[in-house]
């Protein structure tokens, strides 16, 4: 998988090449909406990253003279029922909640594309058994399924990733395997076939870095429907263990405080809201210049 | 001793959902009026039955609803009172003789008498309820007998003084042959008639006008769904029910405030306290549970978290309960320098503790993560754990965890078996542990052990109040609990509603009282 | 071609699947921490089982059996449409999942209204007014909409339209009023899918060059695009909402819980709390089973929304 | 045309206009189109003025991208995504970019009409084709009542009775626009439909507003030429019969020839020269005009170079002072580079020209030529990547091919060879035996003799491509041999490397046959890496490659998508030689090409036959292209071998019918020359 993995990144680096060659960026940059994207994900990416060297205070002390406090300057985003600075919360969850998007968006992102991979190139029985085990995953309703795994593995961050993991490779594979049919038949292959360049070779050089387009796409688009699905379990309550700084997790405690301190439910709730926003937007933006169902706008020599 | 025992999840948990209560919320809407006699009523647990057989009426919960009725109530001081039964006498250390109230009508006209008495016992709540309720009442099948019309005898399995009070429970009703309760034909005796179920939403009940203590003041009661609390408060703030128990903690204040609900606060049977796995590393070591008593401060958590709803504690047992603790039990005053001195003593080092919470348990998750602080403060690591009952139950049962933080509620005046299941080594809470390791939970064993026996067989009430006192001691020097706080409950209302009779068991209140003002 | 063989096809790949699905969901079962007779027994005696005991029921469940035979046994009985029993009422299953369905079809019948109600318009529009403000602002408003984690937008409704105007009940069901909250905290979720659906889809269609043809015929632009446009675009809408019904259902798991509405996804969280292993496997073999019946047929209704379609196509 | 409709309903904004005008049906006057574009706005029409009378057939040609569609759209007021920024368009009278939604649906709905070029595109697929023609029968009954829900056919709101008789004058319409037995086709869908059919249909939709001006673009580009002749042979019939006028939009002078009465020369969106067919086909004034028509591989002796127009048509981007053609012009001087070249009025038409050109040598024949042999290097200067081609052509052009000796054995020969397609479907119906076949190539026997070029012509569908598939290696026969040196050779997989090596291959379209995501250096390097070059040596050998089919090396980094068609297919050659084979198998090499262009291709082809010696298998639908480079012709029809010989032989005296037919189809000049 690492050389498919490679030749995805050396696809999008020659991609990036290509993007300040060619007008794609300037394709990107015409959608403010792209550009807003783009911001928001790399604003949120920074706050993970450094985000525990800067937070004011240690997201776990308490302080419980100073609970429920309003939004103030020693607290810009407020206290918690339990007297915790949201804001240091809210920075230490970052960190957290992108670790757990990314985490399960590669797993998905390997699984899927892996079996897509074979399943499209190699075809025939193959290609029938993986699909239909891709089918068969998509049969269940996808929180559902993560519901029920994570409800029997017990509740903790592990098992809702591993849930969440679980139930998303198939549409990965779907795409991968759809695409690989398609550019399979273009000429491009045909004629890499009859010049005798290896099967592997064909995959690794020929399709995946066609394929990479849409998958990039896909994934970020995934970061976002994870982000949601764990917050989704968190209420359930299957998510994180008190007192991790989980967003999904400090948005459902502090759903019973929405009247009496409203920060606490939606400060996590906006820093969610955004996060998935801006992954959404990056993703149409990246379709807009890396989908070849919208190469014209690659094409387009003026 | 008792060879089949009522479970922890039935009989410590019965109240489902009790959490810990708080105070006031805020709200904009008014309570709308409704038509005088008919009233909306959000009980903490769902009217139409928690889908376990063992205390679903064929879709209706026993409790709140005063559709059915036990042979003894319960007094506000937790003491057995008359209801269906008028008196009752130990003729022997085994058997009781109860005299049953004349006159009293079932809700199909028929008068109740000793046969449907017996029927009762015989056919349903000693063969359909599981086994463990002979090990709760302490009655085989076959020995409750008709004397005459209105006098039945019961024939305890060992000499049990608890057992007019145990009766005394919801659960353990009367009902006439033709009743089928599995099938949801209900026929009781108590004040209001069964009228429709939607499962899951709601359960209507109308005024039972030949009822025996004088027809109700409501001519219709509707009991709503809604386990989560802060549902509860909008629902009652948006005018939508007339009164909820227990609204959530957060929204207390806000009530208070207003004009149109009243808020009313009753002590409860039960109490909030983290029980140690005394046999298990290193919380096998007095001094550092010891230690974890001295971190903690009771009435800090009272007045901040709980909004002032609840009274600290420094025993396991609610004080409603006439035999428990509390001035003599040993105070554990916060004083994390003596904590820390403790734990450098104990046999503690560093490594995490486990600290097992329900998921369901109102603020649960936030009284856990006030303990994990105050710990660290002492130097110990408290690794939580919030877990679904079955979760919970399966880590407690193979003793797998060091605390547990938990709810303990009485739903009959009789309370011995809190200390019995808790802390007999043959409780149920230690009895397997016991059989297969020779450990247990919370069990110290010898001279407790004895203690609680004493106790349990008594009939004299200062010699049995006596023992339990010394048992709770040695149970809190040994620190075998962190008692935390003596439950509260709240009920929050419309504040024209007038009547309202709430109880220490909060499954007992009465609403044969309950009308409108204006 | 013709049809038959297709959906020979079809049905057969379907069945292969439903079979995976039943395999999956029995082994769910596997899944439990320690030894599911053990865990189960010690739900129903609610105590540690002694091992006698276990040794009795793994006999009296053919828990003894080999693995394959186990399922074999369950899935007949499932074939005979017996779910089994829950382990605390002795209520069956189907009769369980058959109380709750109806609330839960309402919920999704109703958030597809929303959603459609949503989607269609804005998603014209701003494909129409494609690079426009207009377009901008409905895409980002679609956005919000599925941005937000919806149990949020759950509380966030209730505490505006239910508590500070009180217009709508807060919670329960059973009236059409406690319907519309969640109808629309869902909608708006799947309302967003769609609209960015219809608007690129849309887009697609108006380079399409039959609009120039039915433009050149002196129709209204209104027609043209209602009518001709339109009328494509919706092809893949309709057939994505086969998908969208596991996006609802997904949903509704999360908003019966924040709404108090006992249907299928607040009966599958209990069960999954409680243990109750029949129970959820009833629900999610049933779940399961209706997606993949819901999508065969949309897939067989393709060619009646959409012409061009060959059911002879490759259906994966 | 029909009762000129009183002013009055036209509305106040369509201002009466002068007499003078009133003879034309169609007045475009200056019209000028901008589409906008990252780098500013490129004027894709750039004052265009014609006009045509009422009856009269005028035809639009030029390369594409010279405006020609763009103006045909404007004219019926389709301006997306260009938009009018000067100049008229009077259609009966009428200016139809002032006039009102209202009037210009008027218009359409009654007194002009379009066909449009794509047969995919021109119908909607989701409503059959009776609805759709029914439609514009509705339209030009009550052009001012169109209600939406009648429209959808909206219960209780759709007047059910007319869309009845809507449909019946539906059917009528299909059979005249020869449709066979229209009554039951009226239900079917358009992917029911032949592409011809559905032309037709496009027809029978146009029709339907019973117009005065019908304007068609390229309304047969996209058919092979049996069907396009037949369609075009509906037109004029119909047009006569009608009497209706017609602007036809072509790039194939051939169609030109064959219906135009008149025909207007456009490029760069401006008008070079206009007049009438005969004398514009015969005598061109306009040197643009003159290349076009020498561009015609039919014109240029067979295997010797066509004379071509080096550069490709400019983006008219911002103000260029000076004749657009000027760069490409073999007869421009230094005043064709400043100023606006003046428009000549002559007794016929118009030319747009300097005066020289127009008055003067124009008239000898020889001089054209000639004007190209110093044109052509004049251009080289300007377009580097063509030196090679001109250099090598000049110097070879006379040395005939080596004509292969028939004793020799032959390098590739077929026997008996079919090929059976399984219909598409999935394993349950395989084991159901459900599934149907499709027989693509019936037993087919031929050789391909070293260094010869055997062309393969036939009907789409004929079997070509997959003829070309088996010899490849790409599919594999269900029965019967391929030769290879007279050893049989199976699918591509299974074939030595140096069977692979000896076979190479040029696809239709470029943009498919190459890697989008690789640079040009690297697609070309590919099958050498393959075969286990090692860099250094892949380096040179790519340098050779592209110096010899005329790329310079800036290309190589460049990504496929930043290449012009012709470029593309020259990389593709590249390949397709790089490791010398000895067969190359062309698959319509040029058909998606410019005219101009594919000129360039076919003589850097045919340079590469006789340095490398390379055989080629050809196939092609375009007679012409066959007939120029292919020594001899194999003509396929439903998967078999119909006819087979010299390539004079064959398209001078067919003697199957089915060869008899694809030769008559082909337009020709000649037809209406002579």
């Amino acid at each position: 998988m690492s050389v498919a993995l490679e030749s995805i990144a050396s696809a999008v680096g020659r991609r990036y090449r290509a993007l300040r060659t060619s007008r794609t960026l300037a394709t990107f940059c015409a959608n403010p909406l792209n550009v807003a994207g783009l911001s928001i994900v790399t604003a949120i990416t920074i706050a993970a990253v450094i985000g525990p060297l800067v937070a004011p205070y240690d997201p776990t002390t308490q302080d419980l003279a100073n609970r429920l406090q309003g939004p103030s300057l020693a607290h810009p985003f407020g206290t918690d029922q339990l007297g915790r600075d949201l804001l240091s919360r809210l920075l230490y969850g970052a960190r957290l909640s992108l670790g757990i998007a990314v985490a399960v968006t590669t797993i998905r992102l390997v699984l899927g594309t892996t079996i897509g991979l074979l399943a499209g190139y190699t075809g025939g029985w193959v290609d029938e058994a993986l699909m239909r085990l891709v089918d068969i995953q998509l049969a269940f309703p996808g929180l559902v399924l993560a519901l029920v795994i994570a409800g029997i593995l017990g509740p903790s961050l592990r098992n809702v990733m591993l849930a969440l993991a679980v139930v998303g490779w198939a549409s990965y594979a779907r795409l991968v395997r759809g695409t690989v049919l398609a550019t399979k038949e273009r000429d491009f292959v045909r004629a890499a076939r009859l010049m005798n360049v290896s099967r592997f070779r064909i995959a690794t050089r020929h399709l995946l870095p066609n394929v990479a387009g849409p998958v990039v796409v896909l994934a970020t688009l995934n970061m976002g429907t994870v982000i949601l699905g764990t917050a989704g379990l968190s209420f359930i309550g299957l998510g994180a263990q008190p007192p991790t700084p989980e967003w999904g997790t400090m948005l459902a405690d502090g759903r019973h405080h929405l009247r009496t301190a409203w920060w606490i439910a939606n400060v996590p709730g906006v820093a969610i809201m955004c996060t998935v926003l801006g992954f959404t937007l990056l993703g149409d933006g990246l379709r807009d210049v890396l989908d070849p169902n919208h190469e014209t706008t690659l094409e387009k020599r003026t | 001793m008792m060879d089949t025992a009522p479970t922890r999840r039935q009989l410590l948990t019965a109240g489902v959902g009790a959490g810990i209560v708080g105070l006031a919320g805020c709200a904009e809407t008014s309570l709308d009026a409704e038509a005088d006699g008919t009233f909306t009523i959000v009980p903490t647990a769902d009217p139409t039955g928690t889908g376990d057989s063992w205390d679903n009426w064929g879709g209706m919960t026993p409790y709140w609803t005063r559709v059915i009725e036990p042979l003894v109530w319960g007094t506000d001081g937790m003491q057995p009172q008359p209801w269906l039964a008028t008196d009752w006498t130990a003729t022997d250390d085994t058997t009781w003789v109860f005299d049953l109230r004349e006159g009293v009508t079932f809700h199909n006209g028929d008068e109740m008498t000793a046969d449907d008495v017996v029927h009762s016992f015989e056919e349903d709540i000693l063969t359909e309820r599981g086994d463990f309720v002979h090990g709760w009442l302490h009655v085989e099948p076959g020995s409750v007998d008709r004397i005459d019309d209105y006098t039945v005898s019961f024939e305890t399995t060992e000499p049990f003084p608890g057992f007019p009070g145990t009766i005394a429970h919801n659960m353990i009703d009367i009902q006439p042959a033709e009743a089928d309760r599995r099938a949801g034909e209900i026929i009781g005796t108590g004040p209001f008639t069964l009228a429709e179920m939607e499962q899951g939403q709601q359960l209507r009940v109308e005024r039972f006008e030949d009822y025996w203590g004088g027809a109700p003041e409501p001519t219709e009661l509707t009991f709503r769904a809604a386990e989560d609390a802060t549902t509860r408060t909008d629902l009652l703030v948006a005018g939508e029910v007339d009164l909820i128990y227990e609204p959530a903690t957060s929204r207390i204040d806000g009530l208070r405030e207003r004009g149109d609900v009243r808020i009313e606060t009753e002590q409860s049977s039960g109490s909030v306290f983290v029980s140690i796995n005394i046999h298990r590393e290193p919380t096998d070591d007095a001094d550092l549970r010891r230690a974890l008593n001295y971190a903690i401060s009771q009435d800090e958590i009272v007045t901040t978290v709980l909004e002032g709803v609840g009274q600290p504690a420094s025993g396991p047992l609610s004080t409603v309960i006439d035999w428990a603790a509390d001035e003599e039990l040993p105070a554990y005053e916060r004083d994390r320098d003596r904590a820390r001195d403790l734990v450098s003593q104990s046999s503690y080092d560093g490594e995490e503790l486990t600290c097992l919470v329900e998921n369901d348990m109102d603020d649960g998750r936030t009284l856990v993560q006030i303990l994990q602080e105050e710990y660290e403060k002492i130097g110990v690591t408290l690794d939580v754990e919030v877990l679904e009952s079955a979760s919970l139950r399966d880590r407690t049962d193979r003793g797998e965890f060091h605390l547990e933080l938990g709810t303990s509620q009485s739903n009959s005046p009789a309370a011995d078996y809190i200390m019995w299941e808790n802390f007999h080594t043959m409780g149920i809470s230690n009895k397997d542990l016991y059989e297969a390791e020779g450990t247990g939970l919370h069990n110290l064993g010898g001279e407790v052990d004895e203690l609680i026996e004493t106790g349990f067989q008594s009939h004299d009430p200062d010699e049995k109040r006596e023992a339990y006192v010394a048992a709770q001691r040695e149970i809190m020097d040994a620190g075998v609990v962190i008692p935390l706080f003596y439950r509260e409950y709240v009920v929050a209302a419309d504040a024209e509603l007038e009547g309202l009779d709430l109880h220490p068991i909060d499954k007992f209140a009465q609403w044969g009282e309950l009308t409108r003002t204006t | 071609m013709d049809t038959a063989p297709y959906l020979v096809h079809r049905f057969g790949t379907s069945l292969v699947v439903l079979a995976g699905v039943s395999v999956v969901t029995y082994g769910l079962l596997f899944l439990t921490p320690g030894d599911p007779a053990e865990v189960i027994l010690s739900q129903q005696l609610d105590r540690q089982p002694s091992e006698a005991e276990i040794e009795a029921f793994r006999a009296e469940h053919g828990m003894d059996e080999p693995v394959p035979l186990q399922y074999a046994d369950w899935l007949t009985d499932v074939l005979r449409g017996d779910l089994g029993t829950s382990y605390y009422s002795d209520a069956s299953i189907s009769a369980l999942i058959l109380d709750a369905l109806p609330l839960t079809l309402e919920l999704a019948a109703a958030s597809v209204v929303v959603a459609l109600a949503l989607a269609i318009p804005t998603g014209v529009l701003s494909a129409v007014h494609r690079g426009t403000a207009i377009d901008r602002a409905s895409q980002l408003g679609a956005l919000v909409g599925v941005s937000m984690p919806n149990f949020w937008l759950g509380y966030l409704l209730i505490l505006v339209f239910a508590l500070t105007l009180g217009v709508f009940p807060v919670a329960g069901a059973g009236s059409y009023s406690q319907l519309v909250l969640p109808a629309v905290t869902l909608g708006t979720g799947m309302a967003a899918v769609l609209t960015r659906l219809v608007r690129s889809s849309m887009l697609d269609v108006l380079d399409e060059g039959y609009l120039d043809t039915a433009r050149s015929k002196g129709l209204r632009e209104r027609i043209v695009v209602y009518k001709h446009a339109l009328r494509n675009a919706l092809v893949p809408v309709v057939t994505i909402l086969g998908v969208q019904l596991g996006a609802l259902l997904n949903g509704a798991v999360v908003i019966e819980i924040v709404f108090q509405r006992p249907g299928l996804g607040m009966l599958l969280v209990d069960a999954v709390f409680e243990r109750n292993y029949p129970v959820v496997q009833g629900i999610t073999l049933f779940t399961a089973v209706a997606f993949v019946v819901t999508n065969l047929l949309v897939d067989l209704s393709y060619r009646y929304l959409d012409p061009r379609v060959e059911l002879g196509g490759d259906p994966t | 045309m029909t009762t000129t409709p009183p002013t009055l309903e036209y509305g106040p904004d369509d201002a009466a206009t002068p007499d003078d005008e009133s003879t034309d049906l169609l007045a475009v006057e200056n019209l000028q189109v901008q589409f906008g574009t990252y780098d500013g706005p490129v004027r894709a029409v750039d004052g265009v003025s014609f006009s045509v009378e009422p009856g009269e057939t005028v035809g639009i040609v030029g390369e594409s991208g010279c405006g020609k569609s763009v103006t045909a759209r404007s004219i019926v007021g389709l301006q997306e995504p260009g938009e009018v920024v000067g100049g008229t368009v009077h259609i009966d009278g009428v200016n139809v970019h002032e006039a009102s939604d209202r009037t210009r649906r008027r218009l359409r709905g009654d007194t002009v009409s379009m066909v449009f070029q794509d047969p995919d595109q021109t119908l909607n697929p989701a409503f059959d084709v009776g609805e759709q023609i029914a439609e514009s029968l509705k339209v030009h009954d009550q052009p001012e009542r169109q209600r939406l829900l009648d429209y959808l056919h909206a219960p209780l709101f759709a007047s059910r009775s007319d869309w009845r008789d809507h449909r019946k004058r539906a059917v009528e319409l299909m059979a005249q626009v020869g449709i066979d037995d229209p009554a039951d086709r009226v239900d079917d869908y358009p992917h029911e439909f032949s592409g011809g059919m559905r032309q037709r249909a496009g027809l029978a939709i146009a029709l339907a507003s019973d117009p005065d001006l019908l304007i068609a673009d390229e309304p047969t580009t996209a058919l092979d030429t049996t069907t396009q002749a037949q369609l075009l042979d509906r037109f004029r019939r119909l047009t006569d019969e009608r009497n209706m006028a017609t602007l036809l939009i072509t790039h194939d002078l051939g169609v030109v020839a064959d219906i135009c009465d008149r025909v207007v020369v456009l490029y760069a969106g401006q008008v070079m020269e206009t007049g009438p067919t005969d004398r514009v086909l015969a005598e061109p004034h306009h040197p643009y005009t003159r290349a076009l028509l020498e561009c015609r591989t039919s014109r240029a002796a067979r295997k010797q170079r066509v004379p071509t127009i080096e550069g490709a048509v400019p983006d008219r981007l911002g103000e260029q002072p000076g004749c657009p053609f000027a760069p490409r012009c073999p007869a421009a001087v230094d005043t064709c580079q400043e100023g606006k070249p003046p428009t000549f009025e002559r007794d016929d038409g118009t030319v747009r020209c300097r005066e020289g050109v127009v008055f003067g040598e124009s008239d000898d024949d020889g001089g054209p030529v000639l004007e190209y042999g110093c044109g052509e290097t004049q251009c080289a200067r300007e377009d580097s990547s063509t030196t090679s081609d001109t250099a090598t052509a000049t110097a070879r052009s006379a040395s005939p091919p080596p004509r292969p000796d028939d004793d020799t054995d032959p390098l590739v020969s077929l026997e008996g060879v079919s090929k059976r397609y399984q219909q598409a479907g999935g394993l349950l119906r395989r084991l159901l035996g459900t599934d149907r076949c499709l027989q693509a190539v019936d037993d087919v026997t031929l050789e391909i003799a070293a260094g010869e070029t055997l062309g393969l012509v036939g009907e789409s569908g004929s079997g070509k491509s997959t003829l070309a598939d088996l010899v490849t290696g790409l599919e594999t026969p269900t029965s019967g041999a391929v030769r290879f040196d007279g050893d049989p050779v199976g699918a591509a997989g299974t074939r030595t490397a140096a069977t692979l090596h000896d076979v190479g291959v040029v696809f239709q379209n470029p943009r498919s046959s190459l890697n989008p995501r690789l640079p040009v250096a690297q697609v070309i390097a590919e099958p050498l890496y393959a075969d286990g070059w090692e860099d250094q040596r892949r380096r040179d050998r790519v340098g050779e490659l592209l110096e010899s089919v005329g790329l310079s090396e800036r290309h190589t980094e460049r990504y496929p998508h930043e290449l012009s068609g012709g470029q593309l297919q020259r990389v593709a050659i590249a390949r397709a030689i790089a490791l010398e084979p000895r067969l190359v198998v062309l698959d319509e090499p040029v058909s998606a090409l410019d005219v101009s262009v594919q000129a360039r291709v076919l003589n850097l082809l045919l340079e590469l036959q006789r340095e490398l010696e390379l055989t080629y298998l050809l196939i092609s639908h375009d007679l012409d292209v066959v007939e120029h480079v292919s020594d001899r012709v194999v003509v396929l029809s439903n998967g078999e071998v119909v006819e087979a010989g010299q390539t004079e032989r064959v398209l001078a005296e067919p003697s199957h019918p089915e060869t008899a037919a694809l030769v008559e189809a082909v337009p020709r000049l000649e037809h209406s020359s002579q």
